[in-house]
C-alpha cells in the first residue's frame, strides 16, 4: 500500500539560488530515495582556460567559477602558476592573503548559516545574519574595491596594498561581528524550534564521512580531523593561529556550529593579521613561462579545493584542473536525504552550503 | 475608468533564476532583500513562483541546460513582465564569452528589458536596475511577449512535446478570440 | 605529490592495495590529454593530517581503452568517474555520461583528439 | 446598516491588519519595510495581471474559499451562530485543499495535505472553543456573547490553546508548514495566477478579520478589553513569528493537538464542575 | 394494518420474483417497491399514535419452532464449514433458549407495537431499501450467476425487507430475538452469496460475531423475566429499576454487536466481499440500524452511568473508527468504518437520551441511510464499469464520467456539509452533548471525541474527493455510458438529499439566511467570476520548477501501527467489560 | 528563544539599518572598482590592455574618424563595453601609462535598457576587429 510520490526541488526553486535538480522518491513526505543533476552551470571553463586565456589572465576566470569563494580559486591557481614559475611570494602578501581568505570564509559561512535559516522557516534570522554580514562585505569592499570578484590575487602577491587607517577600520568592525557572532551561538544552541529543525537532522556519521571522503565544515561536524590549512605550508596559518574545529554529532546544528567556531577562529586570525602586516613588497615580478606540473590545494569555506596546472612552456596552459569542494560532498550528500523528511530537505542542502557553479564549473 | 497600470510599479514580484552563473550576483540579490537595502521597500516580494511573478531576475550566461527552463519560466510569467539581467555574464556572456558550453548573454532567447552591468553587480546597481524595471513596468502593455529563439528540435523529436510551445500556442489562440 | 605509474590492468589492485579510507582521502580523477592521442589518468590521494602528501596513482591509455571502475573500494568515485566520461569522451566500467553535457554540447570538449 | 458596511468593509480591514503587520515584521528584522498600503497595491496589480489558469476547477475552487470565507466572516459580523461559524469556515478551508488537489502539481498536492493535517489540529480547538462559550453563555449565537461580560478568565485555557492556533491559521512560524514557502513554493496557492490569485490573497485578509473577531469573543461586551486583547494578541503572535523558525507538520500537529486539546479539556471540565 | 401488509408482502413480492425472467421481474420489481414506499410513507402520514397488535397464540408456537430450525441450521452450518465459533455459539442459543422457553413471564403486553421511530424506521427500510433493489436488478445482471441465482438474490433482498420491517414492528423480545437471528442468517447467505473462500470465510465470521448478539439477547430475556417477569420492551422499560440495569446493558451489548461496534466491527467489513448491493443495503437500510433503533427504544431506560459508559463507549467508537478509516485504501472499507463510526454515534446519541439527542439520532439514521446507499451505488458503479476498488486508482474520475463524481461529491457533502441532514445532525449532537456536560463532566470526553472524530471524517471523505479531481498523467478523457438502472436510482438518492436539507428548517436550530445564504454564495457567485473571468484567461501548464518531466502525484497514506489497532480494541473491549460489571455493581 | 524575541521588541523601537537607496545615495570609496575610462590624449595605442583584457571588453577598431592622437597610426578608435567588463583591472595594471590613458574610476556603471542595444553594437565591433 506504500506508494511514492516525487518531489521536486529545483531547477529553480525558491529556496535554491543555483539551479541543481533534486528528485526526492518520498513516502508520505520521508524520503526514500534521491535523483540528483547537478550539471546546469557547465559552461566549460576549464577548456577555457587552455585555450581561450592566457595563463595571467587565467586567475581572473577562475575567480568566475564560484562569486563565493573567488579568492581562493584565484589563489589556487596562482599559488600552482606561482610553483610553476619559482617566486617566492613576500611575506606581507602571504598575510594579505590570508586575511582575505578569512574574511571570505566569514561572510561565505555567515552567508551559509542565515540561508540555512532561511530555509528553516526562520525569516527574522535570515535578516539578522544578512544585516551582519554587510559589516564583512563593506570590509572586502573598502579592501579589493569589489563586494564579490576580488580579483586581488596576482601572480607573485596582491593587488593592492593595505593603509594604517583601514586596517583600523576594520579592526572596529570585526569586533562588532564578533560580539555578533556570540550572539548567533546562543541563538543557534538556545531556540526551541532551530534545535527541532536542527538537532539530529541529516546527520553523517565519522564512518561514512570517511567513506564518502566528505570534507569541509561536513566532514569536520562528523569528527574528521580533515582540514587543508593544517595540511599545507604555502601559508603561515600556524603562526596566525589557526585551530581546528571539530564537532561530533554530524548533523545540521553540528554543522552551523562548526561554521559559527570558523568564524570565531577566522576573526582571531584576522585579528593576528592586522595586528602585524609584516613590511614588504606586495608583489614580486615573475619571469618566464611556466612549465612541468603542479597540484595545490586550500581550504575553501566549503572545504578542500584542488588546482592541478600542467604547463608547456609558452602562455598557454595544458591543463588546469579544478576539482571543487561541493563536488567532491555530492555522494555523501545524496546520501544523506535518505530516511529524511522532505520538510527538512531545503534546510540539510543549505547546510552543505552546495555550490554548484563551481561543480559543473 | 481609473488605471491600474500605476499599482504595478507598487507591487512588483520578482522570481530570480539562475542560468549559470557563478553566484556573485545570486548573493547580492539575496543581500538586496536584507536589511541594509531592503528590497521590500517597493513592495518587492520574492515569490519563487513565475506565475506569481512581475520581474524576472535572470543571472548567468545561460549554460545549455538551462537554456529550456529559461524559456519555460519566461513563458509561465503572466503579462505584464519585465526580464532584467544582472550582471555582465548575463548581459553579453562576460567572462564566459565564447565559451563552449554557454550562450552569451540571455537576450539570446528571451527579450530583456533592463541590463545591470557589473562583475558581480552591487546591490545598488541591482536596485538602480529594478528601479529601472518599474517604469517600464508600468508602461507596458499586456500584449504577449514571445521568446526570440526556442530550445532546439532535440527535445521535441524524443516524443515530449515541449511545454513552452504548447503555452505559446495556447496564447496566441487566445490574442486571436 | 609523489606520482606513480602503474599499468591500465593492474590500478585497481594497486589502489585496492593501497587505499585505506581511515588513512587517505580520495580527492578525484583527474584526466590529462596528451600528445599522439593518448591520455593520463589519475587517481589523486592525500593523507589525512599530514603535511602536502598527495599521492597520484596514474595511467597511461587510449581513448577507446576501458578505464575500470574504483567504486567498489571507493563510492565516492562515482561522481569522478561520470565526469571525466564527460570531459574526455572515455568509457569507465559501469558508468554513464550525462553529468554536464547536453547532446548538442561540445562532445568531449577536453580530449586531445577531438580538436 | 452599520454591520452591512462592516462586512462589506472587512476584507479591507483584513487588508490593513496585514499591511500593518508586514510593516511591524520588518521593523523587527530591522529593515524599514513596504508602506501600509502595499497589500492594496498588490491587489490592484494582480487584478491588472493577465490571468492564466491551470483548469477550471482549481480556479472556481478558490472563488469559493474567497467567498465561503466572506459568508464566514458576515455571520460573525451579524452575530450568527458560533458554531455553525466553526463550521462553515471548516467549508471554506475544505475549498482550498480540494482547489489545491485538483491540480496535477506536486507542490500544490503537499500543500493541500499539510492543510488537511494542520485542520486535525485545529478544528477540535475551536470546536471546543465553541462548547465553552455555550456553556458560558447559554448560546452559540455570537450576539449573545458579545452581549455578555468578559469570559476571559473562566475561558483562560482555552484562550492559551487559541493563541496556538491563530499562527496556524494565519500562516506564521512556527507553525506554518502548511505554506512553507521554502519547501513547497506557498502549497495550496502555488498554481494561482492573476486574478485568481488575488481571490486567495484577498482570502488571507479575511483570515486575518476571522481570526481576530474570534479572539475579542473573548473580550465580550467589553470594547476596550477587546482592543487591548487585540493589540497584545497581534503583538505576540509577531514576536514569535520573529523568535521561531517553522516547525516540522508532525511536531505541529504532536504539539496543537497534545497541549492544546489537554489544554481545552481542562478548560472544559473546570466549567463543567463550576 | 399497514404494518402487516409492509411484514408480510415483500415475502409475497419474493416469491412472484423467484420466478420471473428478466424483463418482468424488473417491471415487477419496480412496481413492488413502488408500493412499498407509497404504503410505508402512508403509514408515516396517517401516523398519530402508537398501535399495538396482538397476535394469535400459534403464531408463537411457530415462532419457536422456526426459532429453534434456526440455531440448528447454525449449529450444522458450523459442523459443516468447520468453523466452531459458530457451532459453539449456536449450541450456547440453543441451550440458553430452552431455559427462557422454561421460564414463563407473567406481565403481558402486545407483540406489535408501533410507535414514531418505528414508522421513521419503515420509511427508512422500505424506500431506501427498495431504491437499492432496484439497483441490485442491473448489479445482480452483470453477475456470474445463474437465472435462478439472479432471481433468488433479489427475492432475498425482498424477504430482508420484511423481516427489517418485521423488527422495528415488534414489541416482543423473543420474537426480536428471531428477527435478529433471521438478519443474521439474510447476512450470512448474502455474503457468502459468491460462494468463494473469502466470502464464506467473511460470512462464517458474520454468522458467528452476531451470534454474540444473540447470547446477549438471550441472556437479557432470561434476566428480564426472572427480575422483571416480563419479554416485553415496553414492560420492562415501564418497570425498570434504575439499580438493575443488567437486561438494558446486555440489550445494549447486542446492538454493539449489530452495529458493528468496535470491537465487533470486523464482520461489517468483512461483509465487502459481497455484491455491492448486500453492502449498501446493509449499511444503510437494514441490520445495522437495527443497533440504534434498539438503542432508541432503550434510551428511556438508561440512565447516570449507563448512559454515561454507552455514550463515552460509542463517541470513542466513533473517533477511533474514523481514525482507522484514514488509514485504508479500499473503498469500500473507507465506507464500512464510516458506517461503523457514525452507527456508533447513532447509538451514543440514542444513549444520551435528552430529546435533542435522540431527534439527532432519528436525523442521522435517515440521512445517513441515504448518503450511504447513494455512496455504495458508486462503489458499485465504479467497480462494474471501471473495475476501480482503490482509492488510489480513482485520480482523475472526473474526466471520464462527471456524474459519477458528482454522485460522490453531494454523497461525502452530504455526510459533512451544511446545510445536510447529517452535518445538522452532527451540529445537534454537540448542541445537546453540551448541555449535558453541565451534568456530567465526562461528557466533554465524548465531546471531544465527537469534534476529533468529526473532522477525521471530514478529513478521510475529502481525502478521497481529492483524488477524483486529481488528473492523473496519462490519462485519457474517455467517458463511460453508464446505465439508468446505476444512475436513476442515485438521482433519486440525491433529490431526497436535497428534500432532506428542509430538515433544517423544521428543526428551528438554524436560521433561514445561515442555511439559505452559503448555498447560494457558494453556489452561483463563482460560477458567475468563473465565467466572467475565464474568457481572458491563458492556459497553463502547472509549475515544475522549471523542468518537464513526469511527476508521480498519491495520496498521503496514514499508517497505522498495529499495537494502536490493537490498543483500540482493547480499550473497547475493556468499555464493554466496565458496562457490564459497573451494572452489576 | 527568548533572547530573539526580546531582540525583535527592540527592533521594533530602533531605527531601522535600511538606506534609503536611490533616495539617500550611498558615496563610494575612492578605491571602488567601476567603470574604467580612457584618456585618448595620452594613449599610446599600445594595445595591451587589449591583450589583457580576459573577456575582450576592450577593442581597438579601425573607424573613419580616428583621434588626432599622433600615435595612432592605424587609425584605430577605443571601444569599451562596460556590460562585458569584468571589473578586474587587469587593463589599467597593464597600460603603460594607468592614470593617464586608462584608469579605473568609482563611478558605478549606468543601467542599459532594450533601446540601447547592448548586445548587437557590440556584436558588429566584434566583427569589425576580426575582418
Ligand atoms: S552557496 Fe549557499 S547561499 Fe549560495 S546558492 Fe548555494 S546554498 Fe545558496
Ligand atoms: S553513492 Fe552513496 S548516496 Fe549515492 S546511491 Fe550510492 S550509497 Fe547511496
Ligand atoms: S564549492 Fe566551489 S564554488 Fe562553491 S565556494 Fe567552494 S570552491 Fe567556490
Ligand atoms: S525572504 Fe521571505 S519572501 Fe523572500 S524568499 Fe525568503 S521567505 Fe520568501
Ligand atoms: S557577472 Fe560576474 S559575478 Fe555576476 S554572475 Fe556573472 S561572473 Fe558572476
Ligand atoms: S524532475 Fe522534478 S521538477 Fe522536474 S519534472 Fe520531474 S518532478 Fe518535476
Ligand atoms: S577591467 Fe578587466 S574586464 Fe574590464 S576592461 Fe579592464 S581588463 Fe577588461
Ligand atoms: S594599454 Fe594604455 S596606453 Fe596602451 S593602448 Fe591601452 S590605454 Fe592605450
Amino acid at each position: 500500500m506504500k506508494k511514492t510520490i516525487n518531489i521536486p526541488l529545483g531547477s529553480q526553486h525558491i529556496s535554491l539560488l543555483e539551479p541543481v535538480r533534486f528528485k526526492f522518491e518520498c513516502e508520505n513526505e520521508k524520503i526514500v530515495g534521491v535523483d540528483s543533476d547537478v550539471g546546469f552551470v557547465h559552461r566549460g571553463v576549464e577548456k577555457a582556460c587552455t585555450t581561450r586565456f592566457k595563463y595571467d589572465a587565467v586567475g581572473y576566470v577562475v575567480a568566475r567559477v564560484c562569486g563565493l569563494c573567488a579568492i581562493t580559486h584565484s589563489l589556487s591557481y596562482t599559488v600552482a602558476i606561482e610553483q610553476l614559475l619559482d617566486v617566492e611570494v613576500s611575506k606581507k602578501a602571504k598575510y594579505l592573503r590570508v586575511l582575505l581568505l578569512e574574511l571570505d570564509r566569514i561572510h561565505s559561512h555567515m552567508l551559509c548559516l542565515s540561508h540555512t535559516c532561511e530555509s528553516a522557516g526562520f525569516e527574522a534570522m535570515f535578516m539578522r545574519i544578512m544585516g551582519d554580514r554587510e559589516l564583512i562585505m563593506e570590509i572586502q569592499e573598502l579592501l579589493t574595491g569589489n563586494r564579490i570578484q576580488f580579483d586581488y590575487i596576482s601572480i607573485g602577491g596582491v593587488n593592492r596594498d593595505i593603509s594604517l587607517e583601514t586596517a583600523k577600520k576594520i579592526v572596529n568592525s570585526l569586533d562588532i561581528v564578533k560580539q555578533k557572532v556570540l550572539g548567533y551561538i546562543d541563538e543557534f544552541t538556545n531556540n526551541w524550534s532551530l534545535s527541532l529543525k536542527f538537532k539530529g537532522i541529516g546527520a553523517l556519521t565519522l564512518d561514512e564521512a570517511y567513506r564518502f571522503n566528505a570534507i569541509g565544515p561536513l566532514a569536520r561536524a562528523s569528527g574528521l580531523h580533515i582540514d587543508v590549512r593544517n595540511e599545507i605550508e604555502y601559508l603561515p596559518y600556524k603562526e596566525l593561529g589557526f585551530k581546528m574545529q571539530t564537532h561530533t554529532d554530524g548533523d545540521i546544528n553540528a554543522r552551523n556550529i562548526i561554521r559559527l567556531n570558523e568564524i570565531l577562529n577566522s576573526l582571531e586570525m584576522c585579528n593576528n593579521i592586522l595586528a602585524g602586516v609584516p613590511e614588504g613588497e606586495i608583489v614580486v615580478k615573475s619571469k618566464g613561462k611556466p612549465s612541468g606540473e603542479s597540484l595545490v590545494r586550500f581550504e575553501a569555506p566549503r572545504g578542500e579545493l584542488m588546482y592541478f596546472v600542467k604547463g608547456n612552456a609558452t602562455a598557454m596552459l595544458d591543463r588546469v584542473r579544478i576539482k571543487t569542494p561541493t563536488f567532491s560532498s555530492i555522494p555523501a550528500f545524496s546520501h544523506i536525504f535518505m530516511g529524511e523528511n522532505y520538510a527538512d530537505a531545503p534546510a540539510i542542502l543549505a547546510s552543505f552550503d552546495p555550490c554548484l557553479s563551481c561543480t559543473a564549473k | 475608468m481609473f488605471s491600474l497600470n500605476k499599482y504595478r510599479k507598487k507591487s512588483p514580484w520578482i522570481l530570480h533564476y539562475n542560468a549559470g552563473s557563478c553566484n556573485g550576483c545570486d548573493i547580492e540579490i539575496l543581500a538586496c532583500l536584507s536589511p541594509k537595502y531592503d528590497l521590500e521597500r517597493f513592495g518587492v516580494i520574492n515569490t519563487g513562483n513565475p506565475k506569481q511573478s512581475d520581474i524576472f531576475l535572470v543571472t548567468g550566461p545561460v549554460t545549455f541546460r538551462s537554456r529550456e527552463r529559461l524559456i519555460e519560466l519566461y513563458t509561465q510569467m503572466p503579462e505584464p513582465k519585465v526580464v532584467v539581467a544582472v550582471g555582465s555574464c548575463t548581459c553579453t556572456g562576460g567572462v564566459f564569452r565564447d565559451m563552449y558550453n554557454v550562450e552569451d548573454g540571455i537576450d539570446i532567447y528571451i527579450p530583456v528589458d533592463v541590463y545591470i552591468p557589473g562583475c558581480a553587480a552591487s546591490p545598488e546597481l541591482i536596485i538602480d536596475g529594478v528601479v529601472q524595471a518599474l517604469d517600464i513596468l508600468e508602461k507596458k502593455t499586456k500584449e504577449m511577449e514571445i521568446p526570440f529563439k526556442l530550445f532546439k528540435e532535440a527535445t521535441t523529436k524524443k516524443g515530449i512535446t515541449s511545454r513552452r510551445e504548447s503555452a505559446l500556442k495556447i496564447g496566441e489562440n487566445d490574442e486571436k478570440n | 605529490m609523489r606520482k606513480i605509474k602503474v599499468a591500465l590492468e593492474n590500478i585497481v589492485d594497486e589502489i585496492k592495495d593501497f587505499y585505506d579510507y581511515k588513512l587517505w582521502h580520495f580527492l578525484t580523477i583527474n584526466g590529462v590529454a596528451l600528445e599522439d592521442n593518448k591520455l593520463e589518468v589519475q587517481w589523486i590521494f592525500s593523507k589525512y593530517e599530514a603535511l602536502d602528501d598527495v599521492m597520484v596513482y596514474y595511467v597511461e591509455c587510449d581513448y577507446k581503452d576501458l578505464i575500470p571502475s574504483v567504486v567498489e573500494i571507493i563510492p565516492s568515485a562515482i561522481i569522478s568517474q561520470r565526469e571525466i566520461i564527460d570531459m574526455f569522451g572515455v568509457k569507465v566500467e559501469g558508468s554513464e555520461k550525462g553529468l554536464y553535457l547536453d547532446e548538442d554540447s561540445l562532445q568531449a570538449p577536453l580530449s586531445g583528439c577531438s580538436i | 446598516m452599520i454591520e452591512m458596511l462592516l462586512i462589506f468593509l472587512a476584507p479591507i480591514i483584513g487588508g490593513f491588519v496585514y499591511g500593518f503587520e508586514r510593516i511591524v515584521r520588518a521593523r523587527m528584522q530591522n529593515r524599514q519595510g513596504p508602506p501600509l498600503l502595499q497589500p492594496f497595491y498588490d491587489m490592484l496589480k494582480l487584478i491588472d495581471k493577465q490571468a492564466f489558469i491551470v483548469n477550471p476547477y482549481h480556479s472556481i475552487l478558490g472563488i469559493m474559499h474567497f467567498f465561503t470565507l466572506w459568508v464566514v466572516v458576515a455571520f460573525i459580523i451579524l452575530g450568527q451562530n458560533l458554531l455553525y461559524v466553526i463550521f462553515l469556515h471548516l467549508l471554506s478551508t475544505i475549498f482550498l485543499i480540494l482547489a489545491g488537489f485538483s491540480v496535477k502539481s506536486i507542490y500544490s498536492h503537499i500543500g493541500s495535505n499539510r492543510e488537511l493535517l494542520a485542520m486535525i489540529a485545529y478544528e477540535p480547538i475551536l470546536i471546543m472553543l465553541a462548547v465553552a462559550f455555550f456553556m458560558i453563555n447559554g448560546s452559540f449565537d455570537i450576539s449573545a456573547i458579545r452581549e455578555n461580560p468578559s469570559s476571559i478568565f473562566p475561558l483562560i485555557l482555552l484562550f492559551l490553546a487559541f493563541l496556538m492556533v491563530i499562527p496556524i491559521k494565519l500562516k506564521k512560524s512556527p507553525f506554518d508548514a502548511t505554506e512553507a514557502h521554502q519547501e513547497i513554493v506557498g502549497g495550496v496557492e502555488v498554481e494561482f495566477s492573476g486574478v485568481f490569485f488575488e481571490f486567495l490573497y484577498m482570502a488571507k485578509w479575511l483570515e486575518y478579520f476571522f481570526v481576530y473577531s474570534l479572539l475579542v469573543l473573548f473580550a465580550g461586551n467589553n470594547l476596550i478589553f477587546a482592543i487591548v486583547l487585540a493589540l497584545f494578541t497581534f503583538l505576540v503572535v509577531n514576536l514569535v513569528d520573529n523568535a521561531t523558525a517553522r516547525i516540522k507538520m508532525n511536531h505541529l500537529i504532536k504539539i496543537v493537538v497534545t497541549i492544546g486539546l489537554t489544554l481545552g479539556m481542562l478548560n472544559l471540565i473546570g466549567l463543567a464542575y463550576v | 394494518m399497514t404494518q402487516i401488509l409492509l411484514i408480510l408482502a415483500p415475502i409475497f413480492f419474493a416469491l412472484i420474483v423467484l420466478g420471473t425472467n428478466v424483463s418482468v421481474r424488473n417491471i415487477f420489481t419496480i412496481v413492488f417497491v413502488t408500493l412499498l414506499a407509497v404504503v410505508s410513507l402512508m403509514n408515516f402520514i396517517s401516523f398519530d399514535i402508537p398501535i399495538e397488535i396482538s397476535t394469535p397464540h400459534y403464531f408463537h408456537s411457530i415462532f419457536v419452532f422456526l426459532d429453534f430450525l434456526l440455531l440448528m441450521y447454525f449449529f450444522w452450518q458450523g459442523v459443516v464449514k468447520k468453523n466452531s465459533y459458530v457451532s459453539l455459539f449456536a449450541l450456547i442459543q440453543i441451550i440458553l433458549y430452552a431455559v427462557v422457553l422454561i421460564l414463563t413471564p407473567s406481565l403481558m403486553s402486545s407483540d406489535i407495537l408501533v410507535d414514531k421511530v418505528s414508522s421513521i424506521m419503515y420509511l427508512v427500510i422500505n424506500i431506501i431499501g427498495g431504491i437499492i433493489i432496484i439497483y441490485a436488478l442491473k448489479y445482480i445482471e452483470s453477475e456470474d450467476f445463474t437465472r435462478f441465482k439472479k432471481n433468488a438474490f433479489i427475492a432475498l433482498l425482498f424477504l430482508f425487507l420484511s423481516v427489517m420491517n418485521f423488527i422495528v414492528s415488534t414489541n416482543n423480545i423473543e420474537v426480536f430475538f428471531l428477527l435478529f437471528e433471521l438478519t443474521t442468517l439474510f447476512s450470512y447467505i448474502l455474503i457468502a452469496y459468491r460462494k468463494d473462500e473469502t466470502s464464506l470465510l467473511n460470512a462464517l465470521q458474520a454468522l458467528w460475531m452476531n451470534q454474540i448478539g444473540g447470547v446477549a439477547i438471550l441472556l437479557a430475556l432470561i434476566v428480564s423475566i426472572t427480575q422483571y417477569e416480563t419479554v416485553y420492551f415496553d414492560i420492562l422499560i415501564k418497570n425498570i429499576d434504575t439499580a438493575y440495569l443488567l437486561p438494558i446493558v446486555l440489550l445494549v451489548i447486542a446492538a454493539f454487536v449489530k452495529g458493528a461496534s468496535i470491537p465487533f466491527d470486523k464482520w461489517l467489513l468483512g461483509a465487502m466481499v459481497a455484491p455491492t448491493p448486500v453492502s449498501a443495503i446493509l449499511h444503510s437500510a437494514t441490520m445495522v440500524k437495527i443497533a440504534p433503533y434498539l438503542m432508541l427504544k432503550l434510551a428511556p431506560a438508561m440512565s447516570g452511568f449507563v448512559s454515561v459508559t454507552v455514550t463515552l463507549i460509542g463517541t470513542f467508537v466513533f473517533f477511533t473508527a474514523s481514525l482507522l478509516a484514514l488509514s485504508k485504501d479500499y473503498f469500500k472499507e473507507i465506507l464500512g468504518l464510516s458506517t461503523i463510526a457514525l452507527l456508533a454515534l447513532m447509538m451514543s446519541l440514542a444513549a444520551v437520551g435528552t430529546p435533542e439527542a435522540i431527534e439527532a439520532c432519528l436525523v442521522l439514521i435517515v440521512f445517513h441511510a441515504i448518503s450511504k446507499a447513494l455512496l455504495f451505488f458508486q462503489a458499485g458503479i465504479l467497480e462494474k464499469s471501471f473495475h476501480l476498488k482503490y482509492v488510489n486508482d480513482i485520480n482523475g474520475l472526473i474526466n471520464h464520467s462527471p456524474l459519477v463524481v458528482f454522485f460522490i461529491l453531494i454523497g461525502f457533502a452530504s455526510l459533512t456539509l451544511p446545510p445536510f441532514g447529517v452535518f445538522i445532525a452532527k451540529f445537534m449532537a454537540i448542541e445537546s452533548l453540551s448541555n449535558e456536560i453541565v451534568k456530567n463532566p465526562l461528557y466533554a470526553f465524548a465531546l471531544v471525541f465527537i469534534a476529533l472524530g468529526s473532522v477525521f471524517l471530514t478529513l478521510l471523505y475529502f481525502k478521497v474527493v481529492t483524488k477524483l479531481f486529481a488528473k492523473d498523467v496519462d490519462a485519457k478523457a474517455r467517458h463511460v455510458e453508464i446505465s439508468a438502472y446505476y444512475t436513476v436510482p442515485s438521482a433519486i438518492l440525491v433529490i431526497f438529499l436535497v428534500l432532506g436539507i428542509y430538515i433544517s428548517f423544521d428543526l428551528n436550530l438554524l436560521s433561514g439566511a445561515e442555511i439559505i445564504v452559503p448555498v447560494i454564495l457558494i453556489a452561483v457567485v463563482p460560477l458567475l467570476f468563473a465565467t466572467l473571468l475565464f474568457k481572458n484567461a491563458h492556459r497553463v501548464k502547472e509549475y515544475n520548477c522549471g523542468e518537464k518531466d513526469e511527476i508521480k502525484l498519491s495520496m498521503y497514506y496514514f499508517h497505522m501501527p498495529k499495537y494502536i489497532q490493537k490498543a483500540i480494541i482493547i480499550t473497547a473491549i475493556l468499555g464493554m467489560w466496565i458496562l457490564v460489571i459497573g451494572v452489576l455493581i | 528563544m527568548f533572547t530573539s524575541l526580546f531582540k525583535a521588541l527592540t527592533n521594533l523601537f530602533k531605527k531601522p539599518q535600511t538606506i534609503d537607496y536611490p533616495v539617500t545615495p550611498i558615496e563610494k570609496d575612492k578605491d571602488y572598482r567601476g567603470l574604467i575610462e580612457y584618456g585618448e590624449e595620452s594613449c599610446i595605442y599600445c594595445m595591451k590592455c587589449e591583450k589583457a583584457c580576459p573577456p575582450g571588453a576592450i577593442l581597438f577598431v579601425k573607424t573613419d574618424t580616428p583621434s588626432e592622437n599622433e600615435k595612432n597610426k592605424k587609425g584605430l578608435k577605443y571601444n569599451y563595453n562596460p556590460y562585458l567588463c569584468i571589473y578586474c583591472g587587469e587593463c589599467v595594471r597593464a597600460c603603460p601609462k594607468p592614470e593617464e590613458a586608462l584608469w579605473q574610476s568609482n563611478k558605478k556603471p549606468e543601467v542599459a535598457v532594450r533601446g540601447d542595444n547592448v548586445n548587437s553594437d557590440w556584436f558588429e565591433l566584434e566583427k569589425l576587429h576580426k575582418s
